[in-house]
């Protein structure tokens, strides 16, 4: 058993406390507004200038000045804001952004993440998401557990040009909820169906598991027969 | 329910502790959190450096708090307005410090702060007196000096409409020094004209989005900060 | 009387030299200057070096330019988005440079030259392979890189409304690379939605004042940039 | 003979073309705004964030919100516009200013310039005055000619802590015009019924007297019989 991608986002939408500045990188974390209960205060922000953006725009109600950082047509929330690319990046740059949650190619134990470029990629392209490895309160990152090839993607040391060294706090995947610490990698939660074992044996670092860790608590349908790709 | 908005200017000034470092806004009257000041000189809190514009008005205002000898350490570009006297006498008797900063560059380093960097090179000051003992190279030609971002504990300002999100708008020239002051504080609250509910302040008009701000009080202004005045504050 | 409005965008690239550096405005396409750049392509400038957060469409916009062999060099954060066709088959056989630059950091970059400071020291790169080269160091406990000011001949951005004096308005999440883009070239136009009389973008709503304006033309949105699409741009 | 201080302004305010956006000082440049003619665009900066000033604010008319860097309640002209600080320093540092005119204590013929501390001044401000000397395109002086104790402030040397090297581009005075040049001081015009020769003998650095140096074109109302103070 595994998560689907909306399950993984939808578990990470549990971890955001009201209140919360946060930016979604394109991919799962995209998802995750879609999951945050009406009448919960999370504000979402988009690097190309806009604060309490909602969800997407519904066919035929786009407007062409909208458009979230992926290049989607949006919605605003009541208490929305528009500014300027400096401000927009002093936010995130400045920790005014309690939450970053991104997608990753591979994250190490000791938290470097990277996301920009793979190996066969040709053209180079980083976009705001270094800024928000570097910047962010808190770096969390959504990913399947393993690439399509069955590989893991939680390692000792990444191989891929790091996005940002030390950055990741929390690691969700459809396999387990990861936390980076100090002292390594703590296995915090494995999907529904899992155990540990199974969660370390797709996993190249080694984990801990935490004394209180657990059944992930999401509702069946995002329960996946399959490994997420 | 997110609400930022607090009763009273002393809740305001409660998390003040002794030797904190505050960005006080304004510029002149407009924008100068003069409620806030006021309740801070009731608090108690000593030792303070104080980043500001000017250094105060007479004995009301940032001149009040340097009167009761709460201020450690002035940072301003303009202290020397023959209407503060409260701080040019405690100054002269060498009774609180003061770090000059030209005014384009405080702007710049409390901005820096607020955005995550750690200094900048400017041309301002290359040269003179107020380059002593600064990093200095020449840039596309041009001699440039190094300067700090300058982070601060708490950052009070005035704004003249907020909602509960934190969303401040200002009025004319309110927004001086403020609109950087609000980023560049771990603690930011600011006193409003007026409270409005969540939706009222055009999103194309929010000067400083709720994100920097971590509470806001409505309050008359200060009868001080009403006066038409010429004197310098 | 200043009149800063220009009849068509055919003028506003008329003065575009070869080998120009040009900031190119717009993310996506809210504030994208369309009509400029289709004129642009006409006007035959080449060797260019263009600084934009992506690297353009596929055969329109930036993507046309590229295409027809007019952009020696690209600066930019995003540019392989994959409808970007022209400029990687062009990238790919080594026709066009790159500069590959994190968006936060080409935004301060551009912020920096307007503003006439040299550079800064940022935390975003460090320790990365976008950091080789740079100076860096450690400031508040914290490894930054030196990251210079970014200087251009051209500027061209859209706005919603414009008026004579060339103050701008902006219009949702057009303002992005614009404003800072307005500030750090020597010839700036602005092509808008509507050009208004002075006096009609009310003063507390003025994105960008008409200092750093030189030119405004008011054109329809090129329809291309109407299309409501999920295309990458 | 020589012109009052209101002449001096009317001077300065002859010299700044259409188009120019410009930011007084206080003191004698305050008053330039005064006489620039109608439907002349000339566009005031204040340093506090207000381009496209109007003039001083009558009594009872005052909006405590809308005051000028020297703390006057000023007025706004069609096409103003509002903004903060550190934008408005983007406008002098970068460049974008065309014309700061400003006080001074002392000018010397390399066009040094001090005007922020005097020897007897115990408390220092420097407030927006370096900003402005360093980053506005050309920096033009407007001060008496001699100090109230009839000494020469145009000098060959400053004697005073610099507020910025090599800045000055044009000198103002109750008795002269004197351009900054790389090859020294050009005297371009004298108040009227002086001469060269007077202007000289009350500036201690070499004056070069330009080819069509001539005497200026100031209304009567202000001359003044007495040098001004």
């Amino acid at each position: 058993m595994s998560l689907t991608r909306d399950g993984i986002a939808y578990r990470v939408a549990c971890d955001l406390p009201e209140g919360s500045y946060v930016n979604l990188g394109i991919g799962i974390p995209t998802l995750v507004s879609g999951y945050i209960p009406a009448g919960k205060d999370v504000f979402f922000h988009s690097e190309n200038g806009i604060l309490g953006m909602g969800a997407l725009a519904q066919p035929g109600h786009e407007d062409p000045d909208l458009i979230n950082a992926g290049k989607q047509y949006v919605t605003l929330n009541p208490g929305a804001s528009f500014f300027d690319h400096p401000t927009s990046f002093s936010m995130i740059r400045g920790g005014h952004i309690n939450f970053a949650v991104l997608g990753a190619l591979e994250v190490a134990a000791n938290g470097d993440m990277a996301n920009w470029r793979t190996p066969g990629e040709k053209v180079p392209g980083v976009g705001g998401a270094m800024d928000l490895a570097f910047g962010a309160k808190n770096v969390l990152v959504t990913m399947t557990h393993v690439t399509n090839k069955g590989k893991p993607k939680i390692l000792n040391k990444c191989s891929l040009p790091l996005t940002a060294p030390h950055c990741v706090k929390r690691i969700y995947t459809d396999m387990a909820v990861v936390d980076v610490t100090p002292e390594g990698l703590v296995l915090r939660e494995f999907a529904p169906g899992l155990d540990p074992q199974t969660v370390q044996s797709k996993t190249e670092a080694p984990l801990r598991v935490a004394a209180d860790c657990k059944e992930m608590n999401v509702p069946p349908k995002f329960h996946a027969a399959q490994p997420t790709t | 329910m997110v609400n930022k908005t607090l009763a009273t200017v002393t809740e305001a000034v409660a998390p003040v502790f002794d030797g904190a470092t505050i960005l006080l806004g304004g510029f002149g009257d407009p924008g100068l959190p003069g409620q806030i000041l006021e309740a801070l000189r009731l608090q108690g809190a000593k030792n303070l450096t104080v980043v500001h514009n000017g250094s105060g008005g007479g004995t009301h205002s940032l001149g009040g708090l340097i009167h009761d000898g709460k201020v450690k350490k002035l940072i301003a570009s303009f202290p020397s307005n023959p209407g503060n006297q409260s701080f040019q006498e405690r100054y002269l008797k060498g009774e609180v410090e003061l770090e000059l900063v030209p005014q384009g560059t405080l702007a710049e380093r409390i901005r820096a702060a607020g955005s995550g960097l750690g200094g900048f090179f400017t041309p301002t000051g290359a040269g003179t007196d107020l380059a002593a003992g600064k990093e200095s190279r020449v840039i596309d030609g041009r001699e440039m000096i190094f300067e700090r971002a300058l982070h601060a504990d708490f950052a009070f300002v005035r704004a003249y409409r907020g909602d509960r999100l934190g969303n401040l708008n200002y009025r004319m020239a309110m927004r001086n020094f403020n609109v950087p002051m609000c980023t560049a504080a771990k603690h930011v609250v600011a006193e409003v004209d007026e409270l409005v509910p969540v939706g009222s302040i055009d999103p194309e008009n929010v000067h400083t989005p709720g994100i920097f701000v971590d509470h806001v009080v409505q309050v008359a202004r200060h009868p001080e900060y009403l006066k038409i005045t010429t004197e310098g504050r």
